[in-house]
């Protein structure tokens, strides 16, 4: 086990699966010699050279695009998208093109492709740079999504997403960068489609991702202490492939679902697990299901304000108990 | 067949030697002939959905088609019929496909508008205008980082040449010495808006290539001779790392837009005198002053004229899909499963 | 009382506008001299002029973000886009710009523009020209989300976008165009928000959207008629506003939810109304809450792979037979 | 102010008449002054998330908005303060949003890179690189349609060329002649990455200016009256009904692309030659050899330096936003309810 950071972990798996596979390439904008805005992938380009590492000009549809065309002919390409926001303005090469070809081919192109992002709010930048687009690539069939928690996920998960298949897109929160975690040594790979029961717990269950895990399990942590409720926190880990038994089995346990996200408060992953589960758990339930969401505006700069709308762990503390009252 | 251009002075004799002016001959009509009977099943309502027809631009994908390598790729869009017969793909799969039949090229899950065979390298029609370019741009990139050799030619229409992705890959094609040909078919039209109502220069793609640092470059793309040395000149300069081209071909489609279109919205005199500027019999004409008989060429039509009636009676008899595939294939593990 | 099509209501809306507000302008593709692929705009052109009514090239980025900047400068701009596949290309400009804007200004940018666009599938036009993306535009804060299901709400719900004073998508769907209906003479506009009570029943609340309303009536004869189950079905009319009362009151009444959407099966807008009355109405529901989705895949096209994909009356019929039947 | 360029040959005379010379210089220092400030700031924690600051390029701002007509358009990036402090805007909201305060002048909702103020036709900073240029346009359209003679004046750096909507905008505001006027401040960096390493062309807007049917223009975007001659030119071709311009201007930012970037991916060298043609003691020293007193100009920038303070002050002191308004204008009703 080695410590490193969530943003470390990004660069190590690449290298790791850079090193193992010479179909893995890598472009994006100041991802070369500079390293990323973010130092994401820095040393890469040392390591790797020029021609495995390649800076773009700000064209994210022929990064996209061109992340696409390798794929289908023999590479296994990642793009990164400075921002995940951006992927709006390259939402044509993800949705129509990416998401659609083997489908429509009917099997005939394969897809081996990562989009990697820096994803989520925390850093004050304000509307166009802090979004959370996990549930965006979510309802796009043909897409996997993957967004962890911590800096084991975050080298595992990525590794696997490299392997993978099909097209992924890996949500890296740019609030866990600094975040420092144990990395198992050799080579580490974490399937998709796991979520992790982080905190096991009877009374209620927690569903979270990326950023919110942290808080999940510390509001968990001041529900048990305070009023005794024992909260079971899952990390979804992966959106696509969704780990729906874990989900289904925990609220089999707990009967009371709750879901933490930082979308806006409408069409967000949580809508998705409480259908789920409202269809295929509903007998287990005996509490109405509450999401925790950002509420539905876009996301603003000052700190006080970037601060209120994303869920604390207060309000999912609040949250919580009030449900679970109410319910009695 | 008759000669549009008969009344006019006699054409000169062909250029390219005989084996490659039959072999550009025969897949002219084999665009032609299959289109055609395309659209005649489109209003029988045998064809489905959609069909955008590239009647009259065949010299274009004859043309760059011959220029190829076997493992060179194609990219093109919707109006991609002659593209993939070019490539040479099989009738029967095509009409099957657009029949939405089981045995499409497809399955009948893509259409008209997606005709792909990777094993020919025709590595997918779009139909997202645009959005083929930087991926055509993805597979050159491929080809230059793998050393393969390989280039890739993508095809697309005047009025894509206004559409952002477009810009895109020009310039990164262009900084990359990406080994990909961009070949704008200038048909004069952006669906029914003629493409000068639209476009801020008089050439949409040549009037562009200075701007990636290209040279401009246009050529009759009616002329599959002409169209066939600048194809050579650019893929053989792609394959030789020099980068891309971007080449204008101006050419004329006969009928409408897509569909039922009759194409209303195009002066009478305009239609005609791109008629009779027909690239295939203009291309029989040549070559039968380059002394191949009619019979040769009549041989080669009746040829493809019972291969297409025998991929029509094929398609025909084929099966629609079963409930079973509808959702496979979405991912590489065969299903549609996005959880457990 | 003027018989219309779903059609004919759109180029009529627009005139009835356009005619009472000089401000109102309309740009797209081929919808001038030619009055559109889909004839959805015929006769404006010759009627208001090529200042009023005017062609575009194919950069759907451009027609977007036009629409915005004279939106904020005084203009009521109408943009089309052809198909709603093609906001993925100027996705950007709608949800980073358009939808942000008002509020990252604090409320010194107003934008009052309609995007309309032909949505949903049944033309067998395949994967990139089929899709229903009024799910997408619902998640995003700031816009306002219309899908009308008949000639008289496609007239009076368009006309109330193109006075609204926010951006408001609309969908207009593209198996609707030829449908036939009754239209109010004279000025009609009927309000964004309100949900329409279809048809009344006490067993099941049947929710859909645009093309699948007609559908859920035949279903809920169907029911009827075969099963004695009287279900009530609601035309939400429009995503945002959404009005969450009416189906709230109705599954008050009839303790059964289903919903009935186009959208694939992950994170469509039907999860979003099973998670407001998880929550909000959970206390009145007997059954689980059972969405009628397409499959989670791209559309294919052959006829009969589409007609499969899609909700047909003979799903809804025996989804909700079946929940029924087994809640019991 | 010690003039950089003393060593060197002495300065020719501002041509410019005197008003106008000392506007353009006010402008320029104001643009310097808040934003030297700005940086300090940022590094004490107080302006928080990001900044992007363009020290360097002020004669850009300061030339174009001394051209503008007082209902004319700008829109311009997250590299914004320089050009909205340019028309018009006051200091004390423009650092107060930089806090994130109660009284920015965005409420703390935008912060640095959306400053914005309709009233002195600020019309926003976009921070998605190339989408305003297409907004730019549309208000462009609208000034057009409603026949009131206003021009849009869009800023935007050299990276920003080779993305698409760049290139859509262009082309669509050449086909309908619109009012707008597109500036390319060429400050020789996207982020870290010299222009030149991904892109196809040495000047990366005049190179594309053909590709719209516009002439190229390249003016020395460090001499303030260079600018404000061209700006002249361009905005009266504007209002005169002749279409839109693309105009490269020369300049360089002398820190870093943001935040806490030193900017070291440059060489010394290049730095120093620039930071040596500094556009306010250059035009400072023309203005002294066309008769303005030094003295005449240290009271102008004593009066900024009291303005940046005040506003300081002012912001310091200013309440962060309340819980209230975290839910208001999303909607044009001033809420966020999406739903009854
Ligand atoms: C992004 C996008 N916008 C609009 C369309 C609708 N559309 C399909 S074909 C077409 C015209 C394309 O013209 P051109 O590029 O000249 O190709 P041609 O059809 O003439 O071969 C349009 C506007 C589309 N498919 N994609
Ligand atoms: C679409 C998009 N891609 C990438 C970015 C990240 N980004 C912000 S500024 C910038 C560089 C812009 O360079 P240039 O246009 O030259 O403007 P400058 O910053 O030099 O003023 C990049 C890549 C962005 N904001 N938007
Ligand atoms: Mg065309
Ligand atoms: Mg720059």
């Amino acid at each position: 086990m080695a410590e490193m950071t969530y943003r470390g972990a990004i660069a190590a798996a690449i290298a790791q699966e850079m090193d193992r596979d010479p179909s893995v390439v890598l472009i994006g904008e100041d991802i070369g010699a500079a390293g990323g805005v973010f130092k994401l992938t820095e040393g890469l380009f040392d390591r790797f050279g020029p021609e495995r590492v390649r800076d773009t000009p700000i064209s994210e549809q022929a990064i996209v695009g061109a992340v696409m065309g390798a794929a289908m002919t023999g590479l296994r390409p990642i793009g990164e998208l400075m921002f995940s926001d951006f992927f709006a303005v390259t939402w044509d090469m993800v949705v129509n093109q990416i998401a659609k070809t083997r489908y429509m081919t009917d099997g005939q192109v394969a897809l081996p492709l990562v989009l990697r992002t820096a994803n989520g709010a925390g850093l004050r930048f304000g509307a166009q740079h802090s979004q959370s687009i996990e549930n965006w690539a979510m309802a796009i069939p043909g897409l996997k999504v993957v967004a962890p928690s911590n800096p084991a996920d975050m080298h595992g998960l990525l590794a696997a997403a490299i392997r993978d298949p099909d097209p992924v897109i890996v949500c890296e929160h740019k609030a866990l960068f600094a975040l420092k975690g144990e990395v198992p040594d050799g080579e580490h790979v974490t399937p998709l489609g796991e979520a992790a029961i982080v905190r096991a717990g009877g009374d209620a269950t927690i569903v979270a991702l990326a950023a919110m895990v942290p808080r999940a399990v510390e509001a968990a942590a001041a529900l048990a202490a305070e009023h005794g409720i024992d909260a079971e926190v899952i990390d979804l880990r992966t959106l696509i492939p969704l780990d729906a038994q874990a989900i289904l089995r925990s609220v089999a346990k707990t009967s009371r679902l709750f879901t933490v996200e930082e979308n806006p408060r409408v069409g967000g992953w949580g809508a998705e697990i409480v259908s789920l589960v409202a269809e295929e758990g509903f007998y287990s339930l005996d509490a109405p299901i509450v999401r925790i969401t950002t509420p539905h505006i876009p996301l603003p700069s000052a700190s006080v304000l970037e601060d209120l709308a994303i869920p604390t762990v207060e309000r999912i503390v609040s949250t919580v108990k009030r449900t679970l009252d109410e319910a009695k | 067949m008759t000669n549009a251009s008969e009344a006019a002075s006699p054409a000169p004799p062909a250029r390219v030697e005989r084996a490659l002016g039959l072999s550009l001959y025969r897949v002219m009509q084999q665009c032609r002939l299959l289109e055609t009977r395309a659209q005649e099943l489109f209003f029988e309502g045998l064809v489905r959905g959609t069909t955008h027809l590239g009647i009259g631009q065949e010299a274009v994908a004859a043309g760059f088609a011959g220029a190829m390598r076997a493992d060179d790729y194609t990219f093109c869009t919707y109006r991609g019929h002659n593209h993939t017969i070019a490539r040479g793909v099989p009738m029967a799969p095509i009409l099957a496909e657009l029949f939405g039949r089981a045995t499409g090229l497809l399955g009948g899950k893509g259409g008209s508008m997606h005709l792909t065979s990777v094993e020919h390298g025709a590595m997918g029609s779009y139909a997202i205008v645009g959005a083929h370019l930087p991926i055509a741009l993805g597979a050159a990139w491929s080809a230059q980082y793998r050393k393969s050799g390989q280039v890739a030619v993508c095809f697309f229409g005047d009025g894509t040449t206004n559409i952002g992705a477009f810009h895109e890959a020009l310039n990164m094609a262009a900084v990359w010495k990406a080994p990909v040909v961009f070949v704008c078919e200038n048909n004069q039209y952006m669906e029914y808006t003629p493409i000068g109502a639209v476009t801020s220069v008089a050439r949409p793609a040549a009037d562009r290539a200075a701007a990636y640092g290209l040279e401009p470059i246009v050529v009759d793309g009616n002329d599959v001779e002409a169209v066939h040395a600048v194809a050579t000149t650019a893929i053989d300069r792609a394959r030789a790392g020099d980068g891309p081209s971007l080449i204008e071909a101006l050419t004329y489609r006969h009928g409408g837009h897509s569909r039922a279109d009759p194409g209303k919205y195009r002066p009478d005199d305009e239609v005609a005198s791109w008629k009779a500027r027909d690239p295939i019999p203009a291309f029989r004409s040549r070559l039968e002053a380059a002394g191949v008989t009619a019979a040769d060429l009549d041989a080669i039509d009746e040829a493809i004229r019972a291969d297409v009636a025998a991929a029509e009676a094929e398609a025909r008899a084929a099966p629609e899909p079963g409930p079973e595939v509808l959702e496979t294939q979405v991912w590489a593990d065969g299903g549609s499963s996005w959880r457990n």
